[in-house]
């Protein structure tokens, strides 16, 4: 039932900060504050209160369970449940929430009902990706979690706002209907393998596919998570995307949309299609790798502050594709880990780019520099992200990067290899952000003032929890290990028997039916 | 009567006169032209009907015939009203005049 | 009995001709009601004599008349035949023929290749006629009277002569 | 005693901490305290520690303290935990000691510097992730240290961020490190996968019975550990960085790019040492790389202008000896030049900072002179540091680290002739180069006033390291010198001794050559210097000779090598692509769709004809169909 | 007939009845007003007495009619859009030139057109059927005959109609003269792999009639002329109504002769399906006149729907009741708005007038939202659940290039939605001053309907349980 309050009370939320929005311009923002602080401590309880259950029975995977009828003619049921994974996204969900609320607060004047009405919406859809069990319910929320986005985009973003959001919309909705048809056939071949057609995750799991067909639908799937990571050659929506949107759409965009992807290939693509995603492994670490080399080469060429780390953005989720795909157990917990410490130092670092913006008035790298005399606050801060962010040690992004390409060198030693390039890409752009935002000789600014209570706040968060991270990364771990532990087992114990299916023979059926019944009474 | 005159000769002649009538749709300007071709075409309909019913030896195909009848009568009345408010608004009765909607 | 069906025919499809490359609107409506009449005669050969009768009175007689009555209403002689001598050129038919012709052939190919029959049992009279429209098709003959409804409330909406707002000093007086 | 280890590391990290979180609200004097007094501290802690060690633990022995798991995934399992051996207490000691004499220095050479407590906090950074190096039990805290060190001269050569040049200098150095420590990583990755471990003692336990020596795999896992070892120690060809890198306020200089950070590559392989035994070609590589960056080093030295470029390639070079050391196998000679060369070049790097500071900010030595009596203290300090540096005979600790090395090279079981050839030959090169710093700076006219004199922060750094210049070499002698082995005997306890192929009674003639070499670069210097300085007007009118000095001054002209062949294509490659390369292929997609609208809706055209000619175009398709098919 | 026949054909009588009744009101001069609001209380009890007569389903009516469920269901839909429509016309014509009593009559003949249409399964109910509805389009679309707009569509619908009418005819003539029957299930062929020349013949060129009607390419042309030139009303009627009842009939017929099994019929409108949802999506694109826009994208839906048909299974029945049930509330949703928006002089056609609209009139705006996104087939809406229904069809049969093309195609489509949708939400709250609203009562009953309307498309996109297990139980 918590599962279903968490969605409820976002839900309810952005309801009533669009309805309160009506009457006073500053409401809507308390409003979202307390339903972001109210999701995250509905979660965070229920993480302390797992956390000694998952430690003492690791087997037991799912943690929670919720499960009604929906649209049973189809065998569609409101079906929630959680592990260790989405309960680490989920918490990391209602962080980020608060911290979006929160940078939002000064940014956005207009419509602030609206606003906020579609920010928590966002959070509903991404905490419903998370934790749906029916593949219908799934897509219904991946889809749901998009039209918020587009309008955070598309109203409260930058001059380019509106190409900038069609882009996005298409591009995912475009994948994400080829994932629809794959979820469908998938459907029918459970449905025609066994009589039950039910679109039922667990039962799905079971379903024995032939092996071509599987490597269609599993390409299906595939692309709605490749194009959401995104992966190398469907990443040109993120730089748009990433730029345009307000600071908080940033955020968000970067630290909870792009990990539905990565989520999706780790509770779908890999489950449902073990054979298949085996044979689509070594083209799928190089694509990895393709997107870590190139994300790199592209964020060191961008002036646009924004741009430049969504492209870094492309980089990482590299990593994580290159981990996902290298099925072992340190890869798949590096994953986890780039997951919920990428959202943090690239949020971070956006909502730097976000804070820089409303005082400089640019994203422009170029007509900026010599900013840590002004602000050595944010200059120190924005070190430590652009350092988090080439993956030093000591934080959390450190321990994703280096579990990964530790998993990824099991799999294959020379695309680690190249890969491993990704690390020095990664210092050569990190590097510039310092060098071009706060080194360098300083311009005649006006008067600039450095954080504020409210931004202090935010980055203080966001620095202890990254070095937090990167110094006792375990409770992440442990938290994730049941869930990866039951995705290794599965891999190995991989089955790969080919099915038989035959097509049935429906339309003749329905003729007979009807001449039957009408032919002259 | 007896004829041995075959179906398909008929319904060829049917096939012609209805060719003729498209070739007068899609040829004239005139919208007065352009209805007059239509009636050839509805007319070609009506002879296959009539053709056919006469084949199975059934009264169907002229019921058929009497409806289009009918309608060609619906049809005509209505046409022809709109060519006199075409004619008051244009002074003329040329149809690619009338092409202001497009694209 | 086959000569004379021929020769209607011939007569129906070149006073269909002349129908279409008239130039004056009247000698079309001519044409078109000589050829409503020959293929009258067609439907008469092939038995069907409540047909003919009604394509000659109602077609030939009232559809034709109403041409008529709107062609002399509108005043539509000479210079409209100037007019389309204009409009039809070789140029403007061309395509449109061939295109015409390929659906003709079209046509021709799938009606000849079904097996063809000859007419033994033609005669059918007004009466199985009148019969089986007012049992069979009673429905039919109800839902023509709503068409027709349909048409006449239709045609006296747009047909009714109110003038066009052309400019407000040039507004005509309202006729109906 | 030793669950105090982590107070050492933990002493710096708090004065970090404490700088970081109140510096601007501290007064400089308590900035200062803070700063000098937390490695103190550290260093007492190290003394404590480290005289308890020497005198309780027994030979095989060493300090560890678990603090927590790091991580534990499928097995995974490092930790963070410290361990002491006699390897890194004589590293410890040498960073904390030297380090505190630094941050007093720095305390009165940077006082009227406005980010006074910034740069605290960055040495006092530093201090903690070298210790951390040092001190770690697996490699992966010592990488976590070794980037750390990394990040600190990061931003110490960019301390004076507003030029750029300096930025652009600090980004160098940190790529290229990062270029070592890429390989590193993959080195780490290998021996993970091969031991299961990443604990150094296991490694090291186990090396011998995984491998067979000589197995590729070994070799390649020494060469990726070494080429860590090559971007941090500034060895060819990752030796570019170091020069730039004295674009940071002299003290960085002398402790980072000096004492402590650059040899970490020497403490690495020293530390593997196991593993590079297991593999005689990366150990003739490692010897060969050392061989050559000296003599390369040794020649750009000789040609530079900046008095602390000079130091920084004499630095490379001397990190070159090291390294040759460890080639040959001599892991304890490589050690204590390390320590030797550490008081000896923080000394002249100190001393060149006081110089650099008193002339207002000059760093060019043709710009100086004559400073032999104007600022004694500085000139003896620094005649002591140029004479260790130069391996003066007898009187300097250099000779006695330096004669070691060179024994080795020609003595040890892996030495050759060409290594000492090589060696010798820089040696020559070594004084040669001391001797013209010498003589273009202190001697002569004087071409630069003196602004003001450095203070006494100041100089009672230089004189007590002065003191261990000169002494620190007499605690390790060669056998004919009375054979005092205090040094090796305590790294004995973890380095092997070397094997000799050659007879210990031959070495006084090697050493003979080494005065030889010695004193003919200093002769030669003399002369062209100082005695008949037409000389070198004269060749410098040469212009082969020209071409070739400027070659030298540029370093071999390997920063130009890499930017034709990796820099320039990279950002050529990235600049073109700038606005993304693939995105056009979605353009692509769009404008054939408007194309496709454009030509569509011009089938639009109002015209009721053309619409029914559509019609029969459909009808002739749809029956057209059936007759085909 | 017998007293049952009376009872199973009550919609109709009623309906026709109305009309008769309203021609009354016309003669006794009464207003707009009372005329308006006895047409909507007719359209109601026509409405209901579909339930009355649910319980002697199936029921044929001679050879003519069949009223079963499958058909009810559709007459249902189709009187309600003409409900819908009725509530809607009032504040229309009543600011327009036109006296706009007649449109009423016209209205129910429509409704009585496309009502026969959806129940008969004979030749000659068909064409009746058709030509009800086609004339009463005839004089409805050109109602406001002063506007050379509604004159020109009206030629041109007329034209094109009579056109289509006559292939129609001649094709039912060649398999009237093939099978010897025009009763949809006497005629069904002997042979079960392919058709005789001649009957194929003769549904190639009833396909041309009835792709005319739907509006598929290559007969899409006349569409969105019509729909610019059309008052906004009449073109959301076109939309709704007269494409139901035709896709009902063809339904009827291809079941009833089993024409799923000839590849070749099924791939000429497996190509008409793939043909109409890319030139509709990619004719849409860059229109700036929100009905033409509607226009292209009903070609679309009729590809989409054609998906649905083209497997021919049990299923395909189902998703095209359901899916025609998403598409009537949404259009009409769209129209609505466009008929509220409309002033005196033209139709809000135009994208820029909807510019800002959200934070003029929220209301209008977030129902046409809600029509577009449900069009564009975003969930939570109607659309989706229907386009899943579609693509669940296709995919069970195998379908694949069709799914495939309707998911890619409908990308395209989303471009243009968002546009609208985009458009809306632009500019500033304060940019355009509030119009005082005129006919308080029957705007506030057109925003009820639009209300119920909206609430529709968000029930089918959340729950559509009922529905679904509502046709599965009439659609035999």
């Amino acid at each position: 039932m918590i599962l279903v309050w968490l969605i409820g009370i976002f839900m309810g939320g952005g309801t009533a900060a669009l309805i309160l929005g009506q009457w006073n311009k500053s409401i809507p923002r308390w409003v979202a504050l307390a339903t972001a602080l109210a999701g995250f401590l509905l979660v965070a309880i229920f993480w302390t209160n797992q956390y000694q259950m998952i430690n003492t029975h690791p087997s037991s995977v799912w943690l929670v369970d919720f499960k009604r009828d929906w649209i049973s003619s189809f065998g569609i049921s409101f079906h929630l449940s959680i592990d260790g994974l989405s309960l680490l996204l989920l918490v990391l969900t209602c962080f980020l929430g608060i911290l979006a609320v929160l940078c939002s607060w000064k940014e956005i004047t207009e419509r602030t009902g609206f606003y906020y009405f579609n920010l928590l919406w966002i959070l509903a859809g991404v905490s419903g990706v998370f934790m749906a069990m029916d593949l219908f319910l799934f897509y219904f929320f991946w889809e749901v979690m998009l039209i918020p986005m587009y309008f955070l985009i598309g109203i409260w973003g930058s001059e380019n706002r509106v190409y900038a959001a069609y882009k996005f919309f298409i591009f995912t909705q475009a994948s994400g209907l080829l994932m629809f048809l794959a979820i469908l056939g998938l459907y029918f071949i459970h449905g025609q393998n066994t009589g039950m057609y039910t679109f039922n995750y667990f039962e799905l799991m079971e379903t024995v596919i032939p092996s071509e067909t599987g490597l269609w639908l599993m390409l299906g799937f595939m692309v709605a998570f490749a194009v959401k990571l995104p992966v190398f050659p469907f990443h040109t929506w993120l730089p748009d995307a990433h730029s345009e949107a307000p600071t908080a759409g940033s955020l968000i965009l970067a630290g909870l949309l792009l990990k539905t992807g990565a989520y999706g290939m780790l509770r779908f693509v890999i489950p449902l299609f073990p054979a298949a995603a085996e044979q689509m492994a070594l083209p799928a670490m190089i694509l990895g790798v393709a997107g870590i080399v190139y994300g790199a080469v592209l964020a060191y060429s961008q002036t646009d502050l924004k741009r430049l780390v969504a492209f870094t953005s492309v980089s990482h989720m590299g990593f994580v594709l290159m981990g996902i795909f290298s099925f072992n157990e340190l890869a798949f917990q590096g994953v986890v880990m780039q997951l919920v410490t990428h959202a943090i130092s690239t949020g971070a670092l956006f909502i730097m780019a976000g804070m820089i913006k409303e005082r400089l008035h640019t994203r422009d790298m170029n007509q900026m520099g010599g900013l840590w005399s002004r602000m050595p606050k944010m200059g120190a801060v924005g070190l430590l992200f652009a350092m988090a962010s080439l993956g030093l040690p000591g934080l959390g992004n450190f321990i994703a990067e280096f579990l990964i390409l530790l998993g990824a060198f099991k799999a294959s030693v020379w695309i680690t290899t190249v890969a491993a390039l990704g690390l020095v890409f990664s210092a050569a752009y990190s590097l510039r952000i310092v060098q071009k935002i706060f080194w360098g000789p300083q311009d005649g600014y006006g008067h600039i003032r450095d954080f504020s209570l409210r931004e202090i706040l935010v980055m203080t968060t966001l620095t202890l929890s990254i070095i937090g991270l990167g110094l006792y990364p375990q409770p992440v771990i442990d938290t994730a290990a049941p869930a990866i532990n039951k995705l290794v087992l599965l891999l190995e114990t991989d089955k790969t028997q080919v099915g038989k299916v035959t097509k049935p023979d429906t339309q003749q059926y329905l003729v007979k039916k009807y001449q039957e019944s009408y032919v002259r009474k | 009567m007896s004829s041995s005159v075959s179906t398909e000769i008929v319904m060829l002649l049917a096939a012609l006169l209805f060719v003729l009538g498209i070739t007068g749709v899609i040829i004239r300007k005139n919208i007065i032209f352009m209805l007059l071709s239509v009636e050839i075409m509805l007319n070609a309909s009506g002879l296959a009907f009539v053709a056919a019913g006469s084949r199975w030896g059934q009264p169907d195909g002229q019921v058929m015939f009497i409806f289009i009848l009918a309608m060609a009568a619906a049809e005509v009345s209505i046409g022809l009203a709109l060519i006199l408010q075409i004619y008051h608004q244009h002074k003329s009765l040329d149809i690619d005049k009338l092409r202001e909607m497009n694209g | 009995m086959d000569i004379a069906f021929y020769i209607t025919a011939a007569v129906t499809l070149i006073s269909t001709v002349m129908v279409i490359t008239r130039h004056n609107p009247v000698h079309a409506l001519l044409y078109l009601v000589i050829s409503l009449l020959s293929l009258a005669m067609i439907f008469f050969l092939l038995g069907a004599a409540f047909a003919a009768l009604l394509e000659i009175i109602i077609y030939a007689g009232a559809i034709m008349v109403l041409f008529i009555f709107v062609i002399m209403l509108l005043n539509l002689g000479e210079e409209t035949a100037a007019q389309e001598k204009k409009w039809l050129k070789a140029s403007v038919w061309t395509g449109p023929a061939i295109m015409a012709g390929i659906l003709l052939f079209e046509f021709y190919y799938l009606i000849s290749s079904s097996d063809a029959v000859l007419y033994n049992e033609p005669n059918i009279g007004p009466r199985p006629v009148a019969l089986s429209l007012f049992r069979e098709y009673l429905i039919g003959v109800e839902l023509a009277a709503m068409l027709l409804m349909a048409a006449v409330v239709g045609a006296a909406h747009i047909g009714r002569h109110k003038k066009v707002v052309l400019h407000r000093f040039l507004k005509e007086k309202e006729m109906s | 005693m030793n669950n105090l280890l982590w107070l050492i590391p933990a002493l710096p990290l708090a004065g970090f901490l404490l700088l970081v979180a109140a510096g601007k609200h501290l007064s400089s004097k308590l900035v200062a305290l803070t700063g000098v007094g937390s490695i103190s501290l550290s260093a007492l802690v190290t003394i404590m520690i480290g005289l308890n060690f020497l005198s309780s633990a027994t030979d095989k022995e060493t300090y560890h303290q678990t603090l927590w798991t790091w991580m534990d995934v499928g097995g995974f399992r490092p930790e963070i935990a410290l361990s002491l051996d006699a390897l890194s207490l004589v590293f410890v000691f040498v960073i904390t000691f030297i380090g505190s004499l630094i941050h007093v220095y720095s305390a009165g050479f940077m006082a009227a510097d406005k980010d006074y407590s910034r740069f605290f906090a960055c040495m006092n950074l530093f201090v903690f992730s070298m210790l951390i190096l040092v001190l770690a039990d697996n490699l992966l805290l010592m990488y976590l240290g070794w980037e750390g060190v990394g990040l600190c001269s990061y931003l110490l050569i960019g301390f004076w961020y507003e030029n750029p040049a300096n930025g652009y200098a600090a980004r160098k150095a940190f790529v290229i490190t990062r270029i070592g420590d890429t390989a590193m990583a993959l080195g780490l990755f290998t021996i993970y996968y091969q031991f299961g471990t990443l604990v150094m003692s296991e490694i090291s336990a186990n090396a011998a019975s995984v491998w067979q020596p000589n197995t590729p795999i070994a070799t390649v896992t020494a060469l990726l550990l070494l080429a860590g070892g090559m971007g941090k120690s500034a060895q060819l060809p990752l030796q570019t960085w170091l020069p730039d890198a004295m674009a940071g306020p002299s003290p960085v200089s002398a402790l980072i790019h000096a004492a402590t950070m650059v040899t970490a590559g020497v403490y690495l392989i020293a530390r593997m040492h196991v593993l590079f035994e297991l593999s005689a070609l990366a150990q003739m590589i490692v010897a060969g790389v050392g061989a050559v960056t000296l003599l390369v080093a040794g020649f750009s030295a000789l040609t530079q202008y900046d008095i602390k470029r000079v130091l920084a390639y004499s630095t490379i070079s001397q990190i070159g000896y090291m390294f040759l050391a460890l080639g040959v196998g001599a892991w304890t000679a490589a050690i204590f030049h390390f320590m030797i060369h550490a008081f000896f070049k923080a000394l002249l790097f100190l001393a060149a900072g006081a110089i650099i500071e008193a002339l207002g900010h000059e760093h060019n030595m043709f710009k100086m002179g004559g400073l032999k009596d104007k600022m004694p203290l500085v000139f003896w300090t620094f005649l002591i540091g140029a004479a260790s540096l130069s391996a003066l005979p007898l009187i300097s600790a250099g000779f006695y680290s330096k004669d070691q090395i060179l024994w080795y090279a020609w003595a040890s079981e892996k030495g050759s002739p060409i290594l000492w050839f090589i060696a010798i030959f820089g040696a020559f090169i070594t004084a040669a180069y001391t001797t013209r710093m010498m003589i273009l700076t202190f001697w002569g006219v004087t071409r630069t006033e003196i602004g003001h004199h450095p203070g006494k922060l100041m100089t009672i750094p230089l004189i007590i390291l002065a003191f261990f210049s000169v002494v620190a070499g007499f605690i390790e002698l060669p056998h004919n010198f009375g054979h005092f082995t205090l040094f090796s005997d305590l790294l004995h306890r973890v380095l092997p001794s070397t094997v000799l192929q050659a007879d210990e009674s031959s070495e006084w003639k090697f050493q003979l050559l080494a005065f030889l070499a010695t004193f003919g670069g200093i002769y030669l210097v003399f002369i062209y210097y100082y005695r008949e300085p037409y000389k070198i007007e004269r060749l410098r009118e040469n212009s082969s000779f020209q071409s070739l000095y400027r070659f030298w001054h540029n370093g071999w002209g390997f920063d130009r090598l890499f930017d034709l062949v990796f820099v320039n294509p990279f950002v050529f490659i990235a600049q073109i692509n700038k606005r993304d390369i693939v995105d056009r292929f979605y353009d692509g997609i769009t404008s054939v769709t408007e194309h496709l609208y454009r030509l569509l809706s011009a089938t639009q055209t109002g015209s009721l004809r053309w619409y029914i000619m559509g019609m029969v175009i459909g009808a002739i398709i749809i029956l057209g169909l059936q007759i085909m098919l | 007939m017998s007293e049952n026949d009376f009872f199973a054909l009550a919609p109709l009588l009623l309906l026709s009845g109305s009309a008769v009744l309203i021609m009354l009101l016309i003669v006794a001069k009464l207003s707009h007003r009372i005329i308006q609001i006895s047409s909507l209380f007719l359209f109601f009890i026509s409405f209901l007495s579909l339930f009355y007569i649910q319980k002697i389903l199936p029921y044929n009516v001679g050879t003519l009619l069949v009223v079963d469920g499958f058909g009810v269901f559709i007459v249902g839909l189709v009187i309600f859009s003409g409900l819908v429509v009725n509530i809607l016309s009032y504040i229309y014509f009543e600011e327009k030139e036109e006296g706009p009593r007649e449109y009423y009559v016209l209205l129910f003949l429509c409704t009585l057109g496309a009502s026969v249409l959806a129940l008969s399964q004979h030749f000659v109910s068909l064409f009746l059927g058709l030509e009800i509805l086609t004339v009463g389009l005839y004089a409805l679309i050109a109602y406001l005959r002063g506007r050379n707009h509604s004159i020109e569509a009206g030629i041109k619908y007329l034209v094109l109609a009579a056109f289509s009418s006559a292939f129609l005819l001649f094709g039912m003539a060649l398999i009237y003269l093939e099978t010897g029957t025009m009763v949809f299930l006497q005629m069904i062929p002997e042979s079960t792999k392919s058709l005789s020349p001649l009957f194929y013949a003769g549904l190639g060129m009833m396909l041309v009639g009835v792709g005319f009607k739907l509006a598929v390419v290559p007969f899409h042309m006349w569409t969105a002329d019509v729909y610019q030139g059309a008052p906004a009303p009449v073109t959301a009627f076109i939309a709704t109504a007269s494409k139901g009842g035709v896709l009902a009939v063809l339904f009827r017929f291809f079941i009833a002769i089993d024409g799923f099994k000839f590849s070749s019929v099924m791939f000429v409108l497996a190509c008409i399906a793939a043909a109409s949802m890319i030139f509709g999506n990619l004719l849409a694109l860059r229109q700036r006149n929100l009905k033409r826009i509607l226009a292209y994208s009903s070609v679309a839906h009729m590809g989409y729907l054609l998906v649905a048909f083209v497997p021919g299974s049990l299923m395909s029945l189902q998703a095209v009741c359901f899916y025609l049930f998403a598409y009537f509330a949404t259009t009409l949703a769209a129209f609505g708005v466009v008929i509220l928006m409309s002033g005196k002089n033209d139709d809000a056609e135009d994208i820029d007038e909807y510019r800002a609209l959200f934070w003029r009139h929220p209301g209008q705006a977030c129902m046409l939202s809600f029509a577009m996104l449900s069009l564009a087939g975003i969930p939570l809406t109607a659309g989706f659940t229907g386009k899943f229904y579609i693509l669940a069809t296709a995919v069970q049969s195998g379908y694949w290039p069709l799914a495939v093309i309707l998911a890619l195609s409908s990308v395209i489509g989303l471009f243009y939605y968002l546009r609208v949708i985009t458009a809306m939400f632009a500019g500033n709250s304060n940019s355009v001053p509030e119009v005082k609203e005129k006919h308080v009562f029957f705007f506030r009953a057109g925003m009820l309907a639009l209300s119920v309307l909206a609430a529709m498309i968000i029930w089918l996109g959340i729950y559509p349980e009922d529905v679904i297990s509502f046709i599965r139980l009439i659609a035999f």
